[in-house]
């Protein structure tokens, strides 16, 4: 947004003039004319306030006209008059050799990275046109760390400290730090220790965020493939709300292309013998921490002071670690709901297994997730029965997307199929828990009209709805005035939190997601290479979907209707317990140990 | 009456002892031996005029004495009370004669401003540091000056930063004291970390209270009210002589609350380094201070913006601040009268390596190389030929004879491919290796290199390395176009101070020894005789007379021979440490 | 990594929250902290700095990478008698790596490591500005100026 | 300890330690009082300075010399360590190095009690600004 009272300053960039604002970057002058100076290191989400530009790659700097030596320009704000070359002779010659530099200092595996062809090291390589590495010398090696979720290859880590900002500034967890100096220096947990020692959430960010192959997902799909082709196993699939709207980008598709028709067709072809959705469960999550929602309220209206306010939502299992970790004081103040993807594990080998005739133990449940703690959430022992566990195997996005090429389908061109019933029905309200708002609109939608038994005309709540790291909104239930809040990403979360803490939130819930803009821009989704504009679509296509759908309300849902009648009885029943709620473990004290 | 007899290692190669005993048994022969004594005495520091003997207590300065004027000075000046004329040092400006040392314009060579009170008052004593007018600058600028008109003081007197990159401290001041907010800092970097440097140490256990006065003079001028000392843990004493120093100055009410009545408030606190090379670069220092890890970050902002805890803060070093309260109570003008034109005053050097005054010394910016090295430093250790010295530590480079008349400033520094630093100079002589040398700094980089940015990162690592071929003897000339290469692009590219200049050994060594790269690589061999992989000890048959001793001396076994026989080396166990090199007495033993 | 098991006592606890307690647990003052606590108990086990994260408000991941940074800082206990050998340039150029070797090899001990009675530990630190004195020795507080490589021996037996 | 309260109170103080001191130096017994400085910096200590400053102390009182000893910064001298600089009042003031146990003896019986000069003297090679 150009501000006409801002001052304007006057540069030449290649020989090309361009006024910009004062305070700019040369990188953001150059980009105005269509320069574009490679970056590395640099990472801007300007509307998510995620700003991460320590200088320290050094890839992008420019030769600015009476400087001693070259600037770096994501950093280098202009001045009047600079004049800048951004492609001379010496400019040239520095970029390739850092870039060399950083080669030698990197496996040569590119053939069988997980992040081949994903690799902003390997594209800019590509783009200088590197051909050899003329310095030769000591690699940094590294044990390679395996926790439920994440792979640290640490070989090849570059420095950039993405991961580190992420870790630490905005998600607040503090699992990370850069560690040791000079060539010895890399990121890592405290004392060097494998993720699973340290207060790591999973919630994957710091994998989105790397530019290279050292922090990639635990990669499931041998596993899956394995169960796939066993014959005395029955396997289904949930595919949750965020991955629909993203999954195409991995096929060349436009960003916020809705592809839930194709992705049902083609997990069929994969061979799942029932091709269900998450969003199911996420109706079925908000009538259990709907009548949650409404239980502690009503109870706090009657006047019982032992009543916790707010409730917060339970659904993203990294901020349920986060606040194992560093909120273990609050634990009662969560919802005890289960997120969709156990709900509908608990379900499916319960109801289902039990509708199909299936022994638990030869039904594989697998979920598609736009996240990587949901594979940490599915191996937690209080989601198992003797050893069996809920969901069996949990693919990211991208691992879907993976799996879908080396099938030899062609994703483009098939056609639309539907989900299979009765775990693949469900309302607009299941759909945008794929977002961040999500969760708290669909439970106010039911919530409203549980409490009130009145009809709710305008489903949409535009006031909650958007990319602001902490949102405030109330709504009138019938005279009484809602307040709830919504926090995304867990630096933002943490603030909250620590209100609640001091007793000083007025709210009566809180939805929290660990990633910043919700499930949309999860740790297992389609890298998004810090560009927002990708993550917006998404969280536009999340409400697009919503819109078409014909049941828009939780409650509404036949088949949950159906499974309460058939199965559960009501929520919050003995038996809706035992399945769908759980309960939350003091993890302060639990890393580090040998 | 007192006759001094230079025995400095120059001054004895040239026949300094005789001319002590001459002069004794001529004293005898007189019957003068009871009255006159003769003494040896350290060097003068004048070995280029030497030997020099000194007639105490009339400070007649001879020179150029042999060993037979020792008749003539006992006969005409001890008993005849006569100076002899021509022994007399010739002051080579207006070609007379001086007789009292005191007028020799050698003794102009070293001023000390910084250094005023070290070696002078005890430090633990803020009365001492009164006496010789202590806190008065302080005094003149809170009662009697604005703060704008003390700093345009230092900046007439041209002060430039002394931790080594040279920028006008006024200017710093100002900028410093234009950026509004509710808390500012003086911080003052006593990170000293230069390997071979000791001024900032020097100066603050000797005189502390110089360090606290000057900052607090900086407080008053840029509006703050906290001073932060971040000082090396490594130096004990020097924290301990500035905690006592604090704690008087506060007792007196120099440091506190509304000192001297003026209402300014001004008080310290001292921050450790934890030992981190890179912290002595003032982003980096600041980061360390706020409990981090001390990487810099770029700049703009500059702390006098953002600094400590994002508050405008100004950072100097020790010496910068020791010279302030000189600047104040003398003038900016005689601080400008000193040094050159544009770099104005003295500067501190800690003079160490092969050189025989080895010590601290502070002489007007413009001096030369030579005039340090030789008349004050006392020459080459061991009468050996001088070949390189260096200065500004890590980041400076490696100078030599062309270099030695050079005017020793900022600037001529730079364009001589060094630079100031913070003031180590460290002697070489003929036995050190410049490849190694250059291995030698590039080590302590990789090892001091925060591990921020790539270029210094990795950079620096590889530099090493290629050296560490050439010195293998397993370089090849390519290398030398990898070193150049990535030296230009590590100081074009990197992000502090550190990487700018940690490639500067390296250019100054291929600039200016190229031969001895040359001769590692295509000969294999290193000429100094350093490098290990490239020399093989050998006994010359002929000169070895079976003593025994190099064989008793190798620690792995590899001499061998029958007693009074030739004794011979077995190059495959040899690990070429030396010790028989320097246990044999018959120079037998010769490196190959 | 290997880590030496190392428990803090009720007592020893108590100090080490004295003294963040004494810098007002912030975070600023982490190396102050760290330095006081180095002091108390020779060198930084990994718990305490678990403690100290806490006590700071601060993760140990932070802690961790600001202990690795400084070379001052130690996660390994010293040796009885910790000797350190100067490796400034002027040490340097008068044989200092010399007198290094010789301790290498009469204590069979690389930088960095303690010998296995605990007795001695070597390491290598950077200029103590005593280059007129170089090379020079440090044992303890000690320190030992103008040594020769057949001069180690001698200053091991003062601590024998 | 008296505050320094103003400018005029600071340069009283000043002159009030300068005429203490100028007593000292030209005191009624000059021959009895006798200054003497040891440099105590960092290598000063590493090479002994201060068992030769307690020996100075301890032998000037049984000695029964009316002397001052103290301690001060590095004269710069390093490779002379550890030196020392000895006043005899009416005489310059010597600097001595390389001065160990023994030869602060040596210097207290024979400069001290005989003015007669011993081995070892530095030579001072610099001015102080208040020549300037």
């Amino acid at each position: 947004m150009r501000n006409q009272r801002m001052e304007l300053v006057n540069i030449t960039i290649d020989g090309k003039t361009v006024e910009v604002e004062k305070g700019s970057t040369i990188l953001e002058a150059a980009k105005l004319i269509g320069v574009d100076v490679p970056t590395l290191c640099y990472m801007n989400m300007g509307d998510m306030h995620i700003e991460h530009k320590p200088g320290g790659c050094r890839i992008c700097v420019v030769e600015v006209e009476g400087r001693r030596n070259l600037a770096p320009s994501c950093v280098t704000p202009v001045t009047p008059g600079m004049k800048v070359n951004t492609h001379s002779i010496r400019v040239l010659n520095a970029r390739r050799t850092v870039l060399e530099l950083m080669l030698s200092d990197h496996p040569f595996d590119c053939l069988i990275c997980a992040k081949s062809g994903n690799c902003d090291l390997q594209s800019l390589a590509q783009r200088l046109g590197i051909r050899e590495i003329p310095y030769q010398g000591e690699h940094s090696t590294y044990r390679i760390d395996t926790s439920p979720s994440i792979i640290r290859e640490m070989d090849k880590c570059i420095m950039c400290r993405r991961c580190e900002t992420m870790c630490n500034e905005v998600q607040t967890v503090g699992a990370l730090s850069a560690v040791n100096r000079g060539f010895d220096a890399v990121v890592a947990p405290a004392f060097e220790m494998n993720l699973d020692h340290s207060p790591c959430t999973y919630c994957g960010q710091c994998i989105s965020v790397c530019p290279t192959g050292a922090l990639t997902e635990v990669d499931h799909t041998r596993q899956v493939i394995n169960a796939l082709a066993d014959p005395t196993k029955t396997v289904i699939v949930q595919t949750a709300p965020a991955v629909r709207v993203a999954l195409g980008e991995e096929f060349g598709m436009e960003p916020g292309t809705i592809v839930t028709g194709k992705m049902a067709a083609a997990l069929r072809k994969l061979g799942f013998n029932y091709v269900f959705d998450t969003d199911f469960a996420a109706d079925l999550t908000i009538m259990e921490e709907g009548a949650e929602l409404l239980g502690r309220l009503n109870g706090f209206l009657a006047g019982d002071k032992s009543v916790r306010l707010p409730i917060l939502t339970s659904c993203c299992p990294a901020w349920v670690k986060f606040f194992e970790h560093n909120f273990s004081d609050l634990l009662d103040v969560p919802s005890t709901a289960r997120s969709p993807q156990q709900m509908f594990g608990a379900i499916a080998k319960t109801y289902f297994a039990d509708k199909i005739k299936v022994k638990r133990e030869d039904l594989v449940v697998v979920s598609i997730m736009p996240c990587v703690a949901k594979k940490y959430e599915c191996s937690r022992d209080e989601f198992a029965v003797d050893g069996n566990p809920d969901v069996d195997f949990s693919l990211s996005t991208r691992e879907l997307a993976q799996f879908i090429k080396q099938a030899n389908i062609d994703f483009n061109s098939l056609g639309d199929e539907d989900f299979d019933r009765p775990l693949g029905e469900s309302t607009g309200a299941g759909v945008i828990f794929g977002t961040t708002g999500g969760v708290i609109e669909a439970a106010v939608r039911t919530a409203y009209e549980l409490q009130t038994g009145k009809t709710l005309d305008k489903v949409d709540f535009q006031q909650i709805r958007g990319l602001e790291n902490v949102r405030y909104a109330s709504v009138d239930v019938d005279g009484f005035e809602l307040k709830i809040g919504i926090a995304h990403g867990l630096g933002n979360a943490r603030k909250l939190l620590e209100d609640v803490r001091a007793g000083k939130s007025e709210f009566h819930a809180i939805e929290i997601m660990a990633c910043p803009g919700g499930c949309i821009g999860g740790g297992g989704q389609p890298y998004h290479h810090g560009d927002v504009s990708i993550l917006k679509a998404r969280a536009k296509a999340i409400y697009r979907e919503d819109a078409g759908k014909s049941i828009r309300k939780s409650h509404e849902n036949p088949y949950i209707i159906q499974l309460y009648n058939e199965f559960l009885g009501k929520p919050l029943s003995d038996k809706s317990h035992h399945l769908l709620h759980t309960h939350y473990f003091d993890r302060q004290d639990d890393v580090f140990v040998d | 009456m007192h006759l001094l007899v230079c025995g400095g290692t120059g001054c004895r190669a040239s026949e300094s002892d005789a001319i002590l005993e001459n002069l004794q048994s001529t004293l005898a022969e007189n019957n003068l031996d009871g009255e006159v004594q003769v003494v040896k005495t350290g060097c003068f520091g004048f070995c280029e005029k030497g030997p020099i003997v000194k007639v105490m207590p009339d400070n007649t300065f001879y020179t150029q004495v042999k060993p037979e004027d020792a008749k003539e000075i006992v006969a005409e000046h001890v008993i005849k009370g006569r100076k002899v004329n021509r022994l007399l040092y010739l002051d080579p400006e207006n070609k007379e004669h001086v007789a009292d040392s005191k007028h020799m314009g050698f003794y102009k060579k070293q001023i000390r401003i910084a250094l005023r009170n070290c070696g002078f008052i005890n430090p633990e004593n803020i009365d001492e540091y009164i006496s010789r007018d202590g806190y008065e600058a302080l005094a003149k600028c809170i009662t009697n000056m604005k703060p704008q008109e003390v700093i345009d003081e230092i900046k007439a007197s041209g002060l430039r930063g002394r931790g080594g990159a040279g920028f006008p401290t006024g200017l710093k001041w100002e900028i410093a004291s234009k950026n509004a907010a509710d808390q500012k800092y003086v911080v003052c970097n006593a990170d000293e970390g230069d390997p071979g440097a000791f001024m900032d140490r020097s100066v603050l256990e000797g005189d502390p209270h110089s360090v606290i006065e000057a900052m607090a003079i900086c407080g008053y001028c840029m509006g703050a009210t906290k001073g932060l000392v971040y000082i090396r843990a490594e130096y004990p004493l020097a924290i301990e002589r500035l905690k006592i120093a604090i704690d008087q100055s506060r007792e007196y009410g120099l440091l506190g609350e509304d000192i001297l009545g003026t209402g300014f408030a001004f008080d310290l606190e001292l921050r450790y380094g934890a030992g981190a090379f890179v912290c002595g670069e003032e982003t980096a220092l600041i980061h360390s201070m706020e409990g981090l890890r001390g990487e810099p970050t770029v700049k703009p902002p500059f702390p006098a913006e953002k600094g400590y805890l994002g508050k405008p803060s100004n950072v100097n070093n020790v010496e910068t601040f020791a010279n302030i309260p000189v600047i104040i109570n003398k003038g900016a003008k005689w601080f400008a009268s000193l040094g050159t034109e544009k770099s104005k005053g003295t500067k501190v050097f800690a003079l160490a390596g092969k050189i025989n005054n080895v010590g601290l010394i502070e002489v007007p910016m413009g001096t030369t190389l030579r005039e340090i090295i030789f008349e004050i430093g006392g020459g080459i250790k061991d009468g050996k030929k001088f070949k390189a010295v260096q200065t500004g530590g890590p980041s400076g480079g490696c100078l030599t004879e062309k270099h030695l008349d050079t005017p020793i400033d900022y600037d001529n520094l730079i364009a001589s491919g060094s630079m100031m630093g913070s003031g180590g100079m460290i002697v070489m002589d003929e036995d050190d290796c410049m490849v190694s040398i250059a291995k030698y700094y590039l080590d302590f980089t990789v090892e001091e290199s925060c591990g921020k940015c790539t270029p210094c990162r990795v950079g620096n690592k590889r530099l090493y390395e290629i050296l560490d071929k050439i010195t293998q003897g397993n370089g090849t000339m390519e290398d030398i176009d990898k070193l150049r290469n990535l030296s230009n692009v590590i100081r074009d590219t990197s992000l502090c101070g550190l990487g700018q200049t940690s490639p500067n050994p390296v250019l100054s060594t291929l600039d200016n020894f190229y031969d001895e790269y040359l001769a590692h690589i295509k000969d294999h061999k290193c000429p100094a005789g350093q490098c290990k992989a490239l020399m093989q000890y050998v006994i010359n048959q002929e000169a070895c007379v079976g003593c025994t001793a190099c064989a008793r001396v190798c620690p792995v076994n590899a001499i061998s021979g029958e007693r009074k026989k030739p004794h011979t080396i077995d190059t495959a166990i040899c690990i070429k440490c030396g010790a028989c090199y320097e246990k044999c007495k018959f120079d037998a033993i010769f490196i190959n | 990594m290997s880590h030496i098991k190392f428990k803090l006592n009720p007592e020893q606890l108590e100090e080490l929250k004295s003294v963040c307690k004494s810098f007002r647990n912030e975070k600023s003052e982490l190396i102050n902290v760290l330095h006081k606590a180095q002091g108390i108990f020779g060198y930084l086990p990994a718990e305490v700095q678990e403690v100290i994260a806490k006590e700071l408000n601060t993760s140990v991941a932070q802690v961790y990478g600001v202990v690795t940074f400084y070379s001052f800082f130690s996660m390994l206990p010293k040796g009885q008698h910790p000797i350190s050998i100067c490796m400034g340039t002027a040490c340097y150029v008068r044989g200092g790596e010399k007198v290094l070797d010789e301790f290498k090899r009469i204590l069979n001990l690389q930088v960095g490591e303690t010998t296995p009675d605990g007795k001695f530990s070597l390491g290598c630190l950077r200029c103590v500005g005593a280059c007129g004195l170089a090379p020079v020795v440090m044992v303890g507080e000690k320190v030992y100026g103008r040594v020769a490589p057949d001069g180690v021996r001698e200053i091991l037996k003062d601590y024998e | 300890m008296v505050k320094v309260k103003s400018l005029a109170d600071l340069k009283k103080i000043k002159s009030e330690l300068q005429s203490k001191l100028d007593l000292r130096e030209k005191s009624e017994h000059p021959e009895k009082i006798v200054q003497v400085k040891v440099a105590m910096a960092t290598c000063g200590i590493a090479s002994g300075a201060k068992q030769v400053m307690d020996f100075m102390i301890e032998e000037f009182e049984k000695r029964g010399i009316d002397a001052v000893v103290t301690q001060t910064g590095c004269m710069g001298y390093c490779y002379a360590e550890p030196t020392i600089e000895v006043t005899v009042p009416g005489k310059e003031p010597i600097v001595f190095g390389y001065v160990n146990i023994q030869k602060a003896d040596t210097i207290i019986e024979k400069y001290v009690k005989n003015g007669e000069l011993v081995d070892g003297i530095i030579p001072v090679n610099y001015e102080t600004i208040e020549k300037q």
